[in-house]
């Protein structure tokens, strides 16, 4: 029993790191109808940037205080988002409104490609550690309940913490900002937004903005968990069936999908893997969304889908 | 070639529409409508925009499912229809706003008409096998005659793309024909047409009746030309019917005219006008 | 400019429904042909044969049977490289398992064994649509990845994972000189792309592009969404099952799950993309162009007397197919096949602009 | 197998024998092409024999006679053309009309020619036919060949084609040797078919030709330009009017090639780049058409393309015809133009469909030098021919070789030319007419006493032989000292040139001859920007010197050619005008057809008339003008009178 709470726990952990991930997805398809591939990858950059800046700020400003380095290089992650943000809207976007889904899908994958690149070629491409000081020990709990307790790593509180408080700033933005706002009016509805004089195109930049801080949080979470390369990108994809689950226009949706799937993953991994060979938590979440997708094609709080002639 | 001889040929009843409810989560969008169509006539539903007109065709041929009401096809009763039954009914449609396959030639977008009669399975086809091919070819010439009667020779290998809209209602019209239906649904076939374009597609749609004995139900916005080429009138308002009957009865009756008074003058004018004949209806023999 | 058609008038339909209409274009063909068959295999070195040609020519292969799927049935998909590990794989068990089968019959098989894990993965498409369906594809490529790296079965026990082909040979002829496998390859990639374009050019064809273009009209007019879809899951996915064969037999050698990974599956796609979406001409142009961007990534800058590293360069090569991607799908969402056309229309119709 | 000459031997003189000859000596080769149903459905001459006996059978049995009148109305169709040789088969005389014209002109001609039968193309047709059967009590039997929209007519009088094809398969079984016997019956002094000219003047005359004189033009000329049973030929034009009929019809039948039926008029321009005909007919107006498509396409081509273009044409100009006419040509210019064969010609060609030309004829009116040499300079063999129905078409046609712009080249084998005092041509020839159909009077007007027939054109045979066509006799005047004056040539001439878009000559009984002049607004006014010339509107535009110095040009030029002319030399332009306002219909200066109406402009335009002759150089004029939305208004203007320069006849064995 311990045990298994154990494992549901870690399951709970690991999900609120899909959930981060799985919320930029969320917040970019909202606004622009697009559904971005490049998440993973700008986690990756996200962490690469703010792995290495907190490794040379230091030595070239010449200071010693660890806080510091990691708040500046926090700063400098957030231009380069911005940045990048800019430069989608402004190179890609701009040039692509009205197209189908399918075509901006596959313009994220290019972007995806590029970042990957990028990021390698700038911060180089080994593994890299990013530490912000959170706290690694393990502790136990509920020792009253279970002889022995649980097993609960702090760090993973610390990240469910971040991620919680996360959610709620951005639910926060959304509902009570005036840009938030003109965010949910833009993605109920593209001409209607514009007619009533939203600029398209700060919206997005501020979208993306705001994806590419979330994939910094990410980033950081993750990569001080298992440090900081390649993989990062990829491993991103694993997020996917969480907004498949949660449905692709919904935050909660995000939330409650990356926690199903994270839990869902342990416990197949823990229960199920042994009996074919283990690794299945590559896949599994991946046919758990599809089996799902099959009676729900919207996902669990996407909108319903319905085609008039 | 006179309104009497059409009258003769028209037969008995091959379609009817049993009180006939449809809604969209609450929202009502049909509510008990029932109406006939006989063989080899020319149907025509009108009505204000948001009547239903279009939600009536959808149900006839399966696209959407009512929650009350049964279709009677050629002495068939059916509570639920499917488009790939209606279909195989011989039930064929036009679309509102043209859903032909854009990156499709005219020629293939009527071919497409013909897959329910294409029996030729995957192997031959892949290795393009005498059947496959004397099928295709086959099929090609009905596709040609097709081509032939609608006057779309010069666009034959044209992207259905590139056509102007007036075209491309016809290629519409040409891939519901290549179905050879007994029953052709025409939504609002008319819809943006100039007065010349909406002669010529009447014309074509009378020889269709005429050449091919085909029974058509037509939904029209512009009333002029409907009276002129249909034989009987159903009249939708708010998914009512508040009217059935031959043009003339239809054009009569006061709760028609203050339905379209409803929607603005100039939709009485068009009533009013409709008594004065197409051309391009009389032109093809009416 | 090289075009006269006069006189090229057409008295049967069979004549006027050839994949070829025009003379010039008959010619062009053969040319290219004889080309490809004769004159390539005489001047052509070892070197360029198995590194460049043999290469294209599968990768071609591969994207022909994805642009099936998602250029002409509008069904896109991510998981392109799982197809082809089936089709390797399935193709190796067969040869390990009853050695007396001809390469032929193991390279179909491996296709149909591909075709099976096509469908049911396609089945979704039933249901879901666009971009769900894009990472639905996706679920095939990560679980088919975790079969074959981890059920030994597949691997018939190789303790390190990796599965090696023995010397091939067929009809009696040694099949390890890399002319002998180019002509092979070249011969399976053109019956192939033909039966391809006789079905895209016929019945099946106009189904999927209906689906493709206006699903509801598509089953208005009585054209049955499983079937339309699932035949193109089906021939796509044989197709690409048979060059993922051809891709472990002819031109690796030996391999392990990772030479069928994601990336692969994306390399596919942006080769349909680029190479232009619904037009088999554009998957040749598509591999030409995937293929030759590393080489000429590696080799420009030793010209300028500037070596890279490999991962640089590798980085280099994300970065700009990456930026090509963006690029095509913004300047010419048709791709290099419509470029090519109208260069061709220009011809038929020069000295005039239009 | 090689091409063969006409291989029906000189037994077959008439259009049934030649059917039957062709059907044995080529039953496997195409005679007719139709496209319809998106391919070209070939008939062979095996199967049109076939076709026609059933035909010839059918019509037996609707009591088609010998000598009796069949008329055929449509556009170029396979059936329409079985009919027509069914009729002849019959000894009957087959009657085409022209598909456009009113029920009411078909009328005259059902009437007249007393048709019984009618074969019609299509609903269109029947109906003109229904309408006008009242008047015509002859008229039994409307037959048509497609059934499109008649399926509900119900009346006694039609029969579709393939009932009449019914018919005749059991006419046939009853009278079996029924078909050879009408074939053997016909003779060449038969009448083969009847054309009505479209009657500029009164009602229109039925022109009777007889088997002998159209098969005897038709073998003339397929010796003359080789045609054999491989040429092609598109029929894009009227049946009823002869020059089609001659070259789809007749020549089919005695050279044993294939015509093509194009699929509809809409895509005839398709349809001949397809064929790729190698015989080729089409009338000026057809031809400038085609140039100004060209033209205008090339409008949009980048500047590099026209750059190479406007270089390859200007070279064209300079060479392509000599290397047309075989006349000597540098070896670098050759190599230029073939290259620009590869770059500009061929292409150019292939997009007009004319590739395959071996033969290309233009006749019917004057064609304008520079769109004469345009086709001949891109290495189409363009050719005028001149003739009319009565003469079957063929009289004068230019031999390769020695084509020039402003003849008609020489009388073709068997056919005599005289030129009377009234400078009217007059010819006797094989291809004559038998008479105008009951209309003796015509026919006597049109024949000299001594049997010659009066063409009505005024010209002259030139030194090499080479008829030259002036003008419509009589529409020739004289100059006060009695030399020739053709007014409507010079105003031609002039009229050739893109700038001038009207010209008035007058002259008739004066001493000398001067033109007022039209300029064309949008050619000078686009010549006129390019040299930075500012200008508001027609009249101020057309008071410019410049602009009268640039048609100064063009007079001059048209006066040089005139001067070479040893008849025409003393016509002259000596003094011009350019209007101040443009000749219209709406101020009755033109008729409807922009045919200028020289007596009431010379009345209207008195004064200026007089000024000329006076010798002023300028005159102030007020004209009355009527506006589109009918309001009147004056224009009032000084319009400038100009010398324009002459040359001496002497100047001919100069140059």
């Amino acid at each position: 029993m311990g045990f298994f709470l154990e494992t549901l726990f870690g399951g709970l952990m690991s999900g609120t790191l899909y959930a981060l991930i799985g919320l930029g997805f969320v917040l970019i398809f909202k606004a622009s109808g697009v559904f971005n591939f490049a998440q993973g990858a700008m986690v990756l950059v996200a962490a690469l940037s703010m792995a290495r800046f907190s490794e040379w700020l230091p030595g070239w400003l010449g200071f010693e205080s660890k806080l510091l380095a990691n708040v500046l290089a926090f700063a400098v992650t957030a231009g380069l988002m911005w940045l990048l943000a800019l430069a989608v809207e402004r190179f890609v976007l701009r040039h692509l409104v009205n197209q189908e889904a399918t075509t901006l899908l596959m313009a994220t994958l290019g972007i995806s490609y590029f970042l990957d690149g990028l990021g390698q070629i700038a911060f180089g491409s080994s593994v890299y550690s990013i530490d912000v000081g959170m706290p690694k020990d393990p502790v136990f709990i509920l020792e009253s309940v279970f002889e022995g307790g649980l097993l609960i790593n702090l760090e993973d509180l610390t990240a469910a913490a971040v991620a919680a408080a996360l959610v709620a700033g951005l639910a926060a933005f959304f509902q009570f900002t005036s840009t938030g706002r003109a965010l949910r009016a833009v993605a109920d509805d593209h001409q209607a937004a514009q007619s009533i004089g939203i600029a398209l195109n700060r919206i997005w930049v501020i979208v993306w903005l705001v994806a590419g801080l979330v994939a910094l949080v990410a980033g950081i979470v993750w990569g001080s968990k298992f440090g900081v390369q390649f993989t990062l990108s990829t491993a991103a994809l694993r997020a996917l069936p969480v907004v498949i689950l949660g449905g692709l226009t919904s935050v909660p949706g995000a939330i409650v999908g990356g926690l199903i799937i994270g839990v869902g993953e342990k416990l197949s991994e823990v229960y199920l893997g042994p009996l074919v060979g283990g690794g299945i938590e590559i896949w599994f979440a991946y046919v758990l969304a599809l089996m799902f997708l099959l009676f729900r094609p919207q996902g669990l709080f996407g909108e319903r889908i319905i085609d008039r002639v | 070639m006179a309104q009497g001889e059409r009258t003769d040929r028209v037969g008995g009843v091959l379609l009817d529409m049993q009180n006939i409810s449809l809604s969209f989560g609450g929202v009502k969008a049909l509510t008990d409508i029932s109406f006939d169509v006989r063989e080899h006539e020319i149907r025509a539903i009108i009505g204000p925009n948001g009547a239903g007109k279009s939600s009536m065709l959808n149900v006839l041929n399966g696209v959407y499912t009512p929650q009350q009401g049964s279709i009677v096809f050629d002495g068939q009763r059916y509570t639920r229809m499917n488009p790939r039954r209606a279909a195989e009914m011989g039930i064929a449609r036009t679309f509102q706003n043209l859903a032909l396959f854009k990156g499709m030639s005219v020629l293939d977008n009527i071919m497409t008409g013909r897959n329910l009669r294409m029996k030729q399975g995957l192997l031959a086809q892949a290795l393009r096998l005498g059947p496959a091919e004397r099928e295709e070819i086959a099929h090609r010439e009905v596709v040609e005659n097709i081509i032939d009667f609608l006057e779309l020779q010069a666009w034959r290998k044209t992207p259905v793309g590139r056509l102007p809209y007036g075209l491309q209602k016809r290629v519409d019209l040409g891939r519901a024909l290549a179905m050879e239906p007994r029953l052709l649904l025409l939504d609002e076939p008319m819809a943006g047409m100039n007065m010349e374009e909406k002669q010529d597609m009447s014309r074509y749609i009378l020889d269709v009746n005429d050449e091919f004995g085909t029974t058509i139900v037509l939904i029209e916005h512009d009333m002029g030309v409907v009276m002129d080429i249909s034989d009987r009138v159903v009249v939708l308002d708010y998914g009512r019917k508040i009217g059935d009957g031959t043009p003339d009865e239809v054009r009569s009756n006061p709760e028609v005219i203050r339905a379209y008074l409803g929607v603005g003058g100039e939709m009485v004018d068009a009533a009013l006008a409709a008594a004065g004949s197409v051309p391009g209806a009389a032109a093809a023999g009416r | 400019m090289f075009y006269r058609e006069n006189g090229q008038f057409k008295t049967s339909y069979r004549d006027d429904q050839q994949i070829f209409p025009i003379r010039q274009d008959r010619i062009f063909m053969a040319l290219l042909l004889a080309a490809a068959f004769i004159a390539v295999p005489l001047l052509a070195s070892d070197y360029l044969l198995r590194a460049l040609l043999i290469p294209f020519l599968i990768l071609s292969l591969a994207a022909v049977g994805l642009n099936i799927l998602v250029g002409y049935c509008g069904q896109i998909s991510l998981g392109t490289g799982a197809f082809m590990a089936v089709g390797a794989y399935a193709a190796w068990n067969f040869g390990v398992r009853i050695p007396e089968l001809p390469l032929l019959v193991q390279f179909l098989l491996g296709g149909a064994c591909a075709t099976v894990v096509g469908v049911i993965f396609g089945i979704p498409s039933l249901r879901i649509r666009g971009l769900y369906l894009a990472v639905a594809t996706l679920a095939a490529q990560f679980f088919v990845d975790w079969a074959f790296l981890r059920i030994p079965f597949f691997t018939n026990y190789s303790p390190s994972g990796s599965v090696a082909v023995p010397p091939l040979s067929m009809f009696g002829i040694s099949l390890q000189g890399a002319t002998a496998r180019y002509l092979l390859v070249l011969s399976i990639v053109v019956v192939f792309t033909l039966v391809a374009k006789n079905l895209v050019r016929g019945a099946i064809g106009r189904q999927w592009m209906a689906i493709r273009d206006m699903d509801v009209a598509a089953a208005v007019i009585g054209i049955r969404p499983m079937y339309a879809k699932l035949t193109a899951f089906a021939v796509s996915s044989f197709i690409v099952g048979v060059a993922g064969a051809l891709w472990g037999f002819l031109h690796l050698g030996s391999w392990e799950p990772l030479a069928f990974d994601l990336g692969r599956s994306f390399q596919l796609l942006f080769m349909v993309i680029i190479g232009g979406l619904g037009s088999l001409l554009g998957s040749f142009f598509g591999a030409a162009f995937i293929v030759l961007v590393p080489v000429f990534l590696t080799n420009v800058p030793h010209w300028f007397g500037l070596p890279l590293s490999v991962d640089t360069a590798a980085h280099i090569e994300h970065m700009v197919f990456g930026a090509l991607i963006v690029f095509f799908l913004i300047a010419e969402p048709h791709g290099l096949a419509r470029l090519w056309s109208i260069g061709k229309e220009k011809l038929r119709i020069w000295p005039f602009p239009h | 197998m090689a091409p063969s000459r006409s291989a029906a031997p000189a037994a077959a003189q008439t259009f049934p024998a030649l059917l039957l000859e062709h059907a044995r000596l080529r039953p496997d080769k195409p005679a007719i092409r139709e496209k319809d149903l998106g391919i070209w459905q070939t008939l062979t001459w095996r199967q049109v024999a076939e076709a026609v006996r059933a035909t010839t059978h059918g019509l037996a049995a609707l009591g088609v006679r010998r000598g009796e009148h069949v008329a055929v109305v449509g556009e170029n169709r396979p059936r329409l053309y079985m009919a027509m040789m069914a009729a002849q088969c019959l000894g009957a005389i087959p009657v085409p009309l022209y598909q456009d014209a009113i029920a009411q002109e078909m009328a005259f001609v059902l009437r007249d020619a007393e048709i019984g039968v009618v074969v019609a193309e299509d609903q269109e047709q029947v109906d003109k036919m229904l309408e006008v059967r009242g008047e015509c009590p002859a008229l039994r039997h409307v037959i048509y060949d497609d059934p499109r929209g008649l399926r509900h007519y119900r009346d006694q009088a039609l029969l579709s084609w393939d009932e009449l094809e019914a018919l005749g398969t059991r006419h046939a079984q009853a009278e079996p040797g029924f078909f050879q016997d009408c074939v053997d019956a016909v003779s060449p002094q038969d009448t083969a078919a009847m054309f009505y000219t479209s009657g500029t003047t009164g009602t229109p005359k039925g022109v009777v030709l007889t088997h002998a004189a159209l098969i005897d033009r038709a073998r003339v000329i397929e010796r003359m330009e080789c045609l054999t049973d491989r040429e092609d030929v598109l029929a894009y034009l009227p049946p009823a009017w002869i020059g089609q009929n001659m070259f789809s019809y007749t020549q089919l039948l005695v050279t044993g090639f294939t015509v093509n039926h194009p699929e509809s008029p809409a895509t005839v321009e398709i349809d001949m780049r397809d064929i790729g005909p190698t015989y080729y007919f089409a009338p000026p107006r057809v031809l400038e058409g085609l140039l100004t498509r060209v033209t205008i396409r090339m409008e949009d081509a980048g500047w590099i393309k026209r750059r190479l273009f406007d270089s390859c044409m200007a070279l064209a100009r300079r060479v392509g015809v000599r290397l047309m006419d075989g006349e000597p040509v540098g070896l670098l210019d050759r190599a230029l133009y073939a290259l620009g064969d590869v770059l500009i010609y061929g292409p150019l060609r292939n997009a007009l469909g004319m590739s395959r030309v071996r033969v290309a004829y233009t006749a019917g009116e004057a064609i304008g030098p520079d769109l004469f040499a345009f086709y001949r300079s891109i290495g189409i063999n363009l050719k005028q021919l001149y003739g009319s129905t009565e003469t079957s078409v063929f009289v004068c046609v230019q031999p390769d070789g020695k084509v020039r712009a402003d003849t008609v080249g020489p009388p073709v084998e068997g056919v005599q030319i005289r030129v009377a005092d009234s400078g009217e041509i007059q010819l006797k020839s094989p291809g004559l007419f038998k008479e105008y159909y009951r209309n003796p009077e015509a026919t006597q007007a049109a024949l000299t006493e001594d049997g010659w027939f009066r063409t009505g054109d005024a010209g002259y045979l030139d030194e090499e032989g080479h008829l030259r066509i002036i003008d419509r006799a009589k529409d020739v005047g004289r100059l006060a000292d009695g030399s020739l004056f053709a007014p409507k040539y010079i105003e031609n001439k002039l009229k050739f040139f893109p700038y001038i878009k009207e010209a008035v000559a007058f002259g008739a009984g004066r001493s000398e001859v001067c033109v007022f002049v039209n300029i064309d607004l949008e050619a000078v006014g686009d010549w006129a920007e390019r040299r930075g010339l500012p200008y508001a509107g027609y009249t101020d535009l057309a008071s410019k010197p410049e602009v009268y110095a640039l048609i100064g040009q063009c007079i001059e030029q048209v006066n040089a050619d005139l001067a070479r002319d040893p008849k025409l030399c003393g016509s002259q332009m000596r003094r011009y005008l350019v209007l101040h306002k443009e000749l219209d219909p709406d101020d009755d200066e033109l008729t409807r057809t922009r045919k200028v109406r020289r007596a009431f402009i010379a009345a209207k335009y008195d004064t200026l008339v007089q000024a000329m002759y006076e010798g002023r150089d300028s005159q102030y004029v007020e004209t009355e003008v009527k506006y589109e939305d009918g309001r009147r208004g004056v224009i009032r203007a000084t319009v400038a009178i100009a010398d324009a320069r002459v040359f001496a006849p002497a100047l001919r064995e100069a140059a």
